[in-house]
């Protein structure tokens, strides 16, 4: 459905670097990176609202480099949703379909049943500036839908909305894509929408397309060490591989070692083990059967909030994290200032290098 | 600072009053103020005080011709301003090109020259030997002397005022509104027509009262190629330099008056206008 | 539009060219542009074909003593307003008082008062029998074709555009900071002399600028108050009207390539300012 | 320590109504609430920036009408931590000493310290636009602690910060409250935020203090509805209260009747119950020897992310969302569209009227 090839493009301080991509028909396609990564300029690129300076995009198997943004029948939504001020809701939403040319009755007929279907009919005469991000979030989107693109571009949609309001329209983007049989490219920098919503997930950092994948492959083994941490696993744990064997590769970390599942690594590769807080087991005496991947260490806080418990613990080399379920600590009589012991399966041990390696002894 | 303070520390009321800083900042900046009063006032006050020689220089004839030329050849001046300032403005405002710099700096320049050059420059441009000047005499447009003189003096002073101001318009109006619109199949013209003009009403039209108010005020520039027709700040240094101060200062006493209202007028119909770029 | 698009369609480059609605409106627009810069050679070209002649107004005493005469009294307006306008702008900036938009239409209304008037009210203001003039007369201050009229007059013009962009520099400043700095222990004199000032550097020099080109580029306002002693814009003025444009065009080529210079270097030594107010 | 007498307050569009609050020395104070609610106009209040229209302000006992702010022994920390951009770290923190008039030898004695203390004094001679947001931040807490206030305000500190510098930062406010003996009033949106630091909270809706109590009155049982949504209760169900019985409402929703602990309200009044999505137990079978606050649902989308599962329900009244351990999840082998039962225990029910009642039927 699209396809970047090679793209570069400079844009002020933003700039796009050497981006190839491929998303498929009906794809739900995220793209997530730290702000001013590119991941707007991209959206607009696609949309025909800057021209690469270098590559071809390629739209329906077709270079679109002369095709403007009018003819490309993509919609785009902003964060902001960028609704006319000046024209009332009905307005706005005709907008569109008056630009095509479509005839008065039938552009009537078709916002009112678009109205309808974002339960906003009430709102018709009102101007933008007196509703609220809810309805302004269902007026903009459709007003982009109503000119039946098949592709919707979404920049940042939810970042406006409160919690409850972003819980709403992250099902509803969903039933939105199945209803109208979208190619939908959102880009976020919520982890949760992308859990949520995406069907693949790409990540940009500086400008350079640096990973893509399934949603699993991004956000349980993030490739590299800058990716685990905007993805937010808690604890990243600089090191370096003393051995690989079987599957697996043996981490030096301090006097520490830990296994993790080979990716294609080397003797003497530095990289950080990640683990997620909820991958580690905490117990007062060392783990029975276990002689791998244990450490020991002293809890320093807990904070409950809820059914977890988050434990910060000091151990040799940097604090770590874990969550741990309220029955275990009760079971296990855990307290602040215990001495305890770590464990965590070599298979959540994600050994990741870093983008951009520094010299270090 | 602190020992000035101490003179109002036991005040009781509920409102804490500006502290001393501010309060002497205040009397110090409002020597200027006082100047811009007093020197309305000197204007209006003897005027205020002999109405009967007031109206008499009003209704002469040659003062109300004279306004009315002023007035209209601004405005002439002001729609030619609109038609060729309003896309400079958008090319300005949209598009980042090579030596943008430099046409911004032409398009400041008759902000910054003394009046005085650029009534050189206008005579040199329009005079009947001049480059413009002489193929369109052979035309018969003429500007020497003349209307078309005083409206091309005008447009040169004033543009700079017109094209800024529509300019800081079309760049409030959000790109991603004007992006929304191209994505969902307008045009360039037609995302300019529908969503940037509507959007940049109110300054278009300030934009167009500040050309209007430079070009009827100017007197330098218009001088030089056109001491005829007198526009009227002409006629009031032609009256001053004839007839004394007394009948000057009633002429220009009717022009501040006619100038304020229809200020006044203009502003008040701002009001009336889609407040949308308040907002977006 | 979609129709006129085509043209271009078949174009290979990498880069996408603009679109016929962007190149018109640049071709449209661009007339004003050409227009000053027509403007300018009309002015420069026989000039410089005509170095003798040039030099030889430029080295007339009475052109050079007129030149540093303007140049000086525009300096002069400068301090005086310097002294005046930063307490008021200030205010402006932090205050809301009743009765602030009658304040800011009075700072304004040099702005939009017609030339002649402000000088009409200059000279009425100031003139040996004025309310200001016959006090200052007893102290030995005159202004009627003095140079104290001279800087008056420039002060009253120039004051609005450096007391906007003094204000618009003192806006720039968050409040946050200052109230940062009030906290830290500085009275509201401390924070403003230590904070506000160094960071609106950049501001009140560009408002000193601007005021300077109004002040020395002023005409009208200046020969109702001092015919003598002659600014440049006099000398211009008077050159053209007993000696004729040749003569006149000299004149103006001199000064405006003086101006051009000295606004030159003083937009050079901008950079050279604490760049601190861009990213704050 | 601080005291607010019926305290009123206009300024342009935000404005205090009627605010009465007391500080208590060595507290850790929040102030929550939405945004535009006045939090900011409230510390810049205490510090003497503004004057209120009507009410008293009491500082250490005394009445400080008339004490500007530089006199007040406060220091004030923004969101943007408001450095002073023309100077270097070293000259941002001895501002405010050099402005107490203290002597140069000492001023330099007690920045050099300090700068040690907060681990910048590598930074000293930079500027602040060079630096990264921890540390500015870091700068900005060193510059306001440098002139020993025994009251602090942050206004949003760490709202700026990535994930795991605000991390850091949380334990480290905590950390100099007690190493300088500060009295601390933070002005913050973040629910987590004020689980990990406050001792009390205060809520401001629209100008008005709404509630105030300890963090777990706050959080776990909001005075209000509209307070429960902002603290995050997932669940929020409009209903009325039908009897009152034995310390307990009963609470009717739609055709479900549900119990909750009484807090003084009586027959036919209209509440929310609002219910924490971990409170919610979800079983296939009814529950056993449960008869009170049992629904049935269906269960629409379940979502995992590490240890839990986030479950939406379909319920005769209202979509519900539930929290369950993965574990539970596995026994009773729940998946999407099966219909099951949904229990809480009465006492994880809170009954919250709304501050504006509607009137309805």
């Amino acid at each position: 459905m699209i396809e970047f090839d090679g793209i570069s493009l400079r844009l002020g301080e933003f700039s796009l670097r050497d981006v190839t991509l491929h998303i498929g028909t009906g794809e739900y396609f995220f793209i997530i990176g730290p702000s001013g990564a590119g991941k707007t300029v991209l959206l607009e690129a696609i949309a025909g609202l800057h021209s690469p300076d270098g590559g071809r995009i390629l739209l329906r198997q077709k270079d679109v480099r002369t095709t403007p943004p009018e003819d490309r029948r993509i919609s785009l939504m902003y964060q902001d949703y960028s609704l006319f001020p000046h024209m009332t809701v009905e307005e706005n939403i005709s907008f569109g379909l008056k630009m095509q040319q479509v005839s008065p009755e039938k552009v009537k007929e078709r916002v009112r049943r678009i109205m309808e279907r974002f339960g906003i009919a009430n709102l018709a005469n009102r101007l933008p500036r007196t509703m609220s991000g809810g309805e302004q979030q269902r007026v903009a989107l459709a007003r982009a839908l109503v000119v039946e693109p098949d592709v919707l571009l979404l920049d940042e949609p939810l970042a406006a909305l409160d919690p409850i309001t972003r819980d709403f329209f992250t099902r509803e983007l969903a039933r939105i894509r199945e209803e109208y049989g979208l190619t939908v490219v959102h880009v976020s920098h919520s982890r949760e929408e992308a859990l949520r919503l995406a069907t693949r997930v790409a990540v940009i950092i500086d400008g350079r397309l640096v990973a893509e994948g399934t949603r699993e492959e991004i956000f349980s083994a993030p490739p590299y060490r800058e990716i685990a941490r905007f993805v937010g696993m808690e604890n990243i744990l600089d090191g370096e591989v003393i051995g690989t064997a079987g599957g697996y590769v043996t981490i030096r970390i301090g006097k520490c070692r830990l296994r993790a599942p080979d990716r294609g690594l080397k003797e003497g590769d530095k990289v950080a083990a990640c683990i997620r807080a909820h991958e580690i087991r905490i117990s007062p005496t060392p783990p029975a059967g276990r002689e791998e991947n244990v450490l020991s260490g002293r809890i320093v806080s807990m904070l409950s909030d809820g059914a977890m418990v988050r434990m910060t613990l000091e151990t040799p080399f940097t604090p770590m994290i874990a969550d741990v379920h309220r029955s275990k600590v009760i079971r296990h009589g855990l307290k602040e200032g215990m001495e305890v012991f770590l464990w965590c399966p070599p298979d959540a041990v994600v050994a990741a290098p870093s983008l951009h390696p520094v010299e270090s002894s | 600072m602190k020992g000035d303070r101490s003179w109002w520390k036991g005040h009781r009321s509920s409102h804490r009053l500006p502290d001393a800083c501010l309060l002497s900042f205040a009397l110090f900046g409002s020597l200027i103020v006082v100047l811009t009063v007093l020197a309305i006032l000197s204007l209006a006050v003897p005027e205020v005080g002999d109405i009967p020689h007031l109206l008499e220089v009003a209704a002469k004839g040659r003062i109300v011709d004279s306004i009315l030329l002023t007035m209209g050849a601004g405005l002439n001046a002001v729609l030619i301003l609109l038609l060729f300032g309003i896309p400079l403005a958008y090319v300005l405002a949209r598009v980042n090109f090579r030596g943008k710099g430099i046409v911004e700096s032409l398009v400041d320049l008759p902000l910054m020259l003394p009046h005085t050059i650029a009534g050189i420059m206008v005579y040199l441009l329009f005079m009947e030997r001049g480059p413009l000047g002489a193929p369109l005499a052979q035309a018969g447009i003429f500007f020497e002397d003349a209307y078309a003189g005083v409206v091309v003096a005008m447009v040169f002073v004033s543009s700079p005022y017109l094209i800024n101001s529509v300019r800081e318009g079309f760049e409030n109006v959000p790109l991603h509104i004007e992006n929304v619109a191209r994505t969902l199949g307008a045009s360039r013209f037609q995302a300019f027509a529908r969503v940037v003009l509507p959007l940049s009403v109110r300054h278009i039209y300030s934009g167009a009262i500040l050309a209007w108010g430079r070009a009827i005020g100017e007197f330098a520039a218009i001088i030089m190629i056109a001491y005829y027709p007198m526009v009227i700040s002409t006629v009031i240094y032609y009256t001053f330099t004839t007839q004394g101060i007394k009948e000057a200062r009633s002429v220009a006493f009717v022009f501040l008056v006619v100038c304020l209202a229809v200020f006044g007028l203009l502003r008040f119909l701002t009001r009336f206008m889609g407040k949308y770029d308040d907002r977006i």
